[in-house]
């Protein structure tokens, strides 16, 4: 069964990646990393940053909010002690990149240009969770189309944007950074929300406002990457509450070409695994020969 | 390295039962994990099938019941804690563990004492057993609710424990906060001596501010609301002497020093 | 224990609120509609409207799809045929009014001028399951403002605007209302979504995109309150996910100043009545007299 | 009229048995049900505890087992069904119902013919009783996998009905599709004769369009996605020659003539 799939010029061996911030190399102990079609590392920035206050992290129903705020020791040390890791360990990474500024974001890349072991990379232009840079410039096409181009013109690796659904028009959003010469569209990150945790009559996360994931977004999600996939002509990976082969076989028959999996992980560390061997018998029992016969099948 | 040994295990049931108004003690068979279990580590548990609830439940080890089992204590709290106590014997949990760092067991103290409130004297009774191992006196204060666990007392005093409890109201033991005797427990013997902690934050908290005074050794074991349980989505933070640190990897067990106390 | 609850001029026995398009008089078998705060039937057209082809509904983790498409028999059948039925089971009705165009608005709130029984407007400008009128209107700031004026400048009856959250900035459209002269504004309508049919290669519902309600959208609709609480002075109604008194008291404690509930009743039909003992539980168990006393005290 | 019944109860399990491969037959005591079901009518059932699955669902009830108690024949397809499959004796299930508006039984039919497909079986069997009761002679053509119901071939000889199974490979009674044979079943008995099916919508449309032919009473039971089950939502609408209705509140049985078949 071949379940090789193209994006954005890269070839992986399968089209399961692991998303940004969800899967660190601690579950290089419960799954294998060399067997998905890339790992995702949570997103760097150029210096250190230390995140937001706890709680960080609050449960709903079949969802999460996270409200980590970018947390990670920059890209020095990525690429020092975080990369070796991952790519000794088999995998295939994209490097997420994010930062306050379009600058930040340019020379982030600049420096992921020198580095061997880096397949692509994912500007996060939607993080919800810090008060510059991120969910703002995702949410004005405008801005987005900057981002991307200015990586764009010093980057010599494929760029995937990474859109938030925090949006009136996802379209108008992904027509902008494909414009702007965006290689391929990821989507979708988080969904802003909150929680009130009733007992104490405030606040549940630390910062009020978080990101949701999970399996309730998934409804969400895919209706963002169907639209985005009728709207464009670049690929479109699909993620957003996939736990299970039939969630992510739902993105891929509406036109995703890839999906990536976040939460799940931390529910079932498997998750990647059986999705990628999922995949493979839904295949075989259609009758399929490539994965790609499958992509956009459900579309009108 | 404690991680080392951090595996995702179907572990049966060995019992699951009462052990007082909403505490259960939850024993299942594992050769690994009791080989390898650390009093202060805690496994990170699957307690439904489906969706509902989403997130594993952190579950501190309890203790060792023999060579081939592991004991848990826990408090039915809310939905997730509910469905643990509906489990049977011969059925199995999902648990990724022995996750976190596990307190300090170190032969040089000539004493202990074990400050516990509520349900943080679950992973207490791990550290009383390997404290005794090693010969060491164990005291164990326990406050508040802690008689809610019927079986507590008696397991403590049958591993050789001096035990000794609080109710605010004074209606078992002293009356009034576990850590109002604290001072002169620590007084009471020859030293060195440790403390740890765990319980709620006010409690660890104010045994941390003794500790401090008297210069002794003090550990606590901090809780905060945890998504993947094994150090990586960075949802478990604690602000720290250091900057932010994850209660699941770096933790839960910190020396008392370290801890910038929010609560 | 009082419950009572003042929004936009009229008085209700307590915040708890039947959301349009879920509860029909079917209900009051289960359920007394008198116990309640008040009903919102679902929204009615000038004209009978005929639908979306099925599958009209489909179910998703912890939520569910619908696509509707403001099935109603038009304004004159709800006056003389559903709104006596709701009045003869001791009812407070408010009126939801939906239109392709704003004149459709305009009139059918005209109509409602000379009815007694009706205690207040909702404009679905949010209703994400029609081609005209319906979301386009909740979109765009100066169209939601234009509706909820001229609806105003005839209106007899407090006008409670509807919004969806499908959109960028909800407190731009939360003060365009206020501006235009909305006594009060309720959300959220369903958030934008759809589904895959995997057995059949094709998307779930007869329209493909729907409105996802229930448990899955709790985080997001209380972040949208939150921030429109926060954004305006007049009184926010919040709903979307509420299925337990304590999903009831997030919101109220976020600012709302009474709820709705949608989706709960198809799973619970005495979901209403039961919000409305477990909030005079809390408040009786907490020392609060005054439901009043709890509205917006998360709020930092 | 039916809706009149229509009530919220949790009805006490007698028994919930396997009845064939992946097929089983509930049965519950409700005098008041049992009193006022009519064939064609189901309960919406809501088969978990928490919100997974979140919506009720939709099951036929099969027959009246005595006054006190009915029956249902559902198979297990997903989630929903599972956690009804799980539940035992003893367990009550939240049913709201009767609800649907059900068959016509009427006496002027001197033969009736019952064609089911699959689970489609269900229904037929409430029908079945309710005609064998007025002394109708009762002719039963089963489809295809229908045999995966055991007890349903004896209960339906039991009540007397003349029973006829087809299959696609032959492997079971007459080679090919149930309709195949319904024409040759119109003509051979007195008239009026009226057919009933429930089954996959291509066979109740074929029967429909059979039915159409010979101009014979024919009623079909259609099925669609259902969130409230009572007709508030308007979510389970189909298309007829009237416009759009609702399967749980106009249905699920609707007179052939009046359906627009889309499947
Ligand atoms: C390292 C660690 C060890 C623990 N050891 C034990 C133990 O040995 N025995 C025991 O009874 N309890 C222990 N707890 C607390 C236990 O995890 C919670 O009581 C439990 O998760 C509550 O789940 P619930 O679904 O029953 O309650 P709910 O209130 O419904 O839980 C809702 C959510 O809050 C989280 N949560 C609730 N309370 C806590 C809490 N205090 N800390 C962290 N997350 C929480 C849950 O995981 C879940 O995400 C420990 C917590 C931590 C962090
Ligand atoms: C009026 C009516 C009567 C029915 N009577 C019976 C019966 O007597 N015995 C029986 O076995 N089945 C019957 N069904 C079908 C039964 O409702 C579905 O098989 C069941 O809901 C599947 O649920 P699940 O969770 O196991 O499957 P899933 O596939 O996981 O269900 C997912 C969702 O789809 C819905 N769904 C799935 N299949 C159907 C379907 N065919 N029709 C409507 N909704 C569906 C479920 O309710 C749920 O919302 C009836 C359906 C209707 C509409
Ligand atoms: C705890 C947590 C941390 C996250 N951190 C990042 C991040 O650093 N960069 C990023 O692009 N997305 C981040 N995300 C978003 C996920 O990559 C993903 O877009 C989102 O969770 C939706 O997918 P899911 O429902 O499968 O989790 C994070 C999500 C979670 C839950
Ligand atoms: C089946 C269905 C039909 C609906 N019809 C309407 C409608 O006619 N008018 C309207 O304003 N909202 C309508 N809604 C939206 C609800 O009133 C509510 O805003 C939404 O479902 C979120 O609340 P919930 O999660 O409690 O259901 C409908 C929702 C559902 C599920
Ligand atoms: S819970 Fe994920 S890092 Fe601790
Ligand atoms: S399921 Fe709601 S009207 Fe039929």
């Amino acid at each position: 069964m071949n379940l090789t799939t193209d994006i954005a010029g890269i070839q992986l061996k399968n089209p399961v990646i692991m998303a940004s911030g969800t899967f660190g190399r601690e579950y290089g102990r419960f799954t294998d990393p060399a067997k998905l079609g890339a790992v995702i590392p949570k997103s760097v920035t150029l210096e250190a940053r230390s995140g937001n206050p706890a709680p960080r992290v609050w449960e709903t129903t079949a969802g999460m909010l996270n409200s980590i705020g970018l947390e990670n020791r920059g890209v020095t040390y990525f690429v020092e002690e975080e990369l070796p890791l991952w790519l000794g360990l088999g995998a295939t990474v994209i490097a997420s990149v994010a930062g306050e500024t379009i600058d930040e974001f340019v020379r982030v890349a600049e420096i992921f240009n020198d580095v061997d072991g880096i397949s692509a990379l994912e500007l996060n232009v939607s993080c919800p969770n810090v008060d510059r840079g991120g969910i703002q410039f995702g949410c004005r096409p405008r801005l987005a189309a900057d981002v991307t181009a200015a990586v764009k013109s010093v980057a010599n690796k494929p760029v995937i944007v990474k859109l938030t659904p925090n949006v009136t028009s996802i379209t108008e959003i992904a027509k902008a950074v494909e414009a702007a010469g965006a290689d391929a569209v990821s989507l979708i990150n988080t969904v802003l929300g909150m929680a009130i945790d009733i007992a104490a009559e405030k606040p549940a996360l630390g910062r009020v406002v978080g990101g949701l994931s999970g399996p309730a977004i998934k409804p969400i999600a895919l209706r963002l990457v169907y639209e985005t996939v009728g709207a464009i002509d670049i690929p479109v990976i699909g993620l957003g509450g996939i736990t299970t082969p039939a969630d992510a076989l739902e993105f891929m028959l509406a036109g995703a070409s890839a999906v990536q999996i976040g939460t799940a992980t931390f529910i079932e560390p498997k998750t990647g695994e059986q999705v990628v061997a999922g995949i493979g018998t839904y295949l075989r029992e259609h009758d399929y020969d490539n994965i790609t016969q499958l992509i956009g099948r459900a579309r009108l | 390295m404690a991680e080392k040994h951090l595996t995702q295990d179907q572990l049966e049931i060995i019992s699951n039962k009462v052990v007082g108004d909403g505490f259960y003690r939850l024993t299942v068979r594992s050769h690994s994990w009791a080989k390898s279990a650390r009093a202060g580590q805690f496994a990170h548990i699957r307690v439904g099938k489906g969706l509902e609830p989403l997130l594993r439940r952190p579950i501190s080890i309890h203790g060792l019941d023999d060579r081939d089992a592991i004991a848990f204590l826990y408090q039915a709290k809310g939905a997730g804690t509910a469905l643990l106590a509906a489990k049977r014997t011969g059925e199995t949990i999902d648990a990724i563990g022995p996750a976190g760092n596990g307190f300090t067991v170190d032969a040089r103290f000539r004493r202990i004492i074990l400050v516990g409130g509520g349900i943080g004297v679950a992973p207490l009774m791990f550290l009383a057993q390997a404290y005794r191992a090693k010969g060491t006196a164990v005291t164990v204060l326990l406050g508040a609710r802690s008689k809610d666990c019927l079986t507590c007392l008696a397991d403590f005093k049958s591993l050789g424990c001096q035990v000794t409890v609080t109710t605010d109201d004074g209606s078992q033991g002293h009356r009034g906060y576990v850590t109002d005797i604290l001072e002169q427990h620590i007084s009471a013997g020859p030293g060195p001596v440790a403390i740890f902690a765990c319980g709620p934050t006010v409690m660890m908290r104010r045994a941390a501010t003794i500790a401090g005074l008297y210069d002794v050794f003090c550990e606590v074991s901090l809780e905060e609301r945890m998504a993947c349980g094994v150090g990586a989505c960075l949802g478990c933070a604690v602000m720290t002497t250091t900057g932010y640190r994850r209660v699941c990897a770096d933790g839960p067990v910190f020396s008392a020093e370290e801890v910038v106390w929010t609560g």
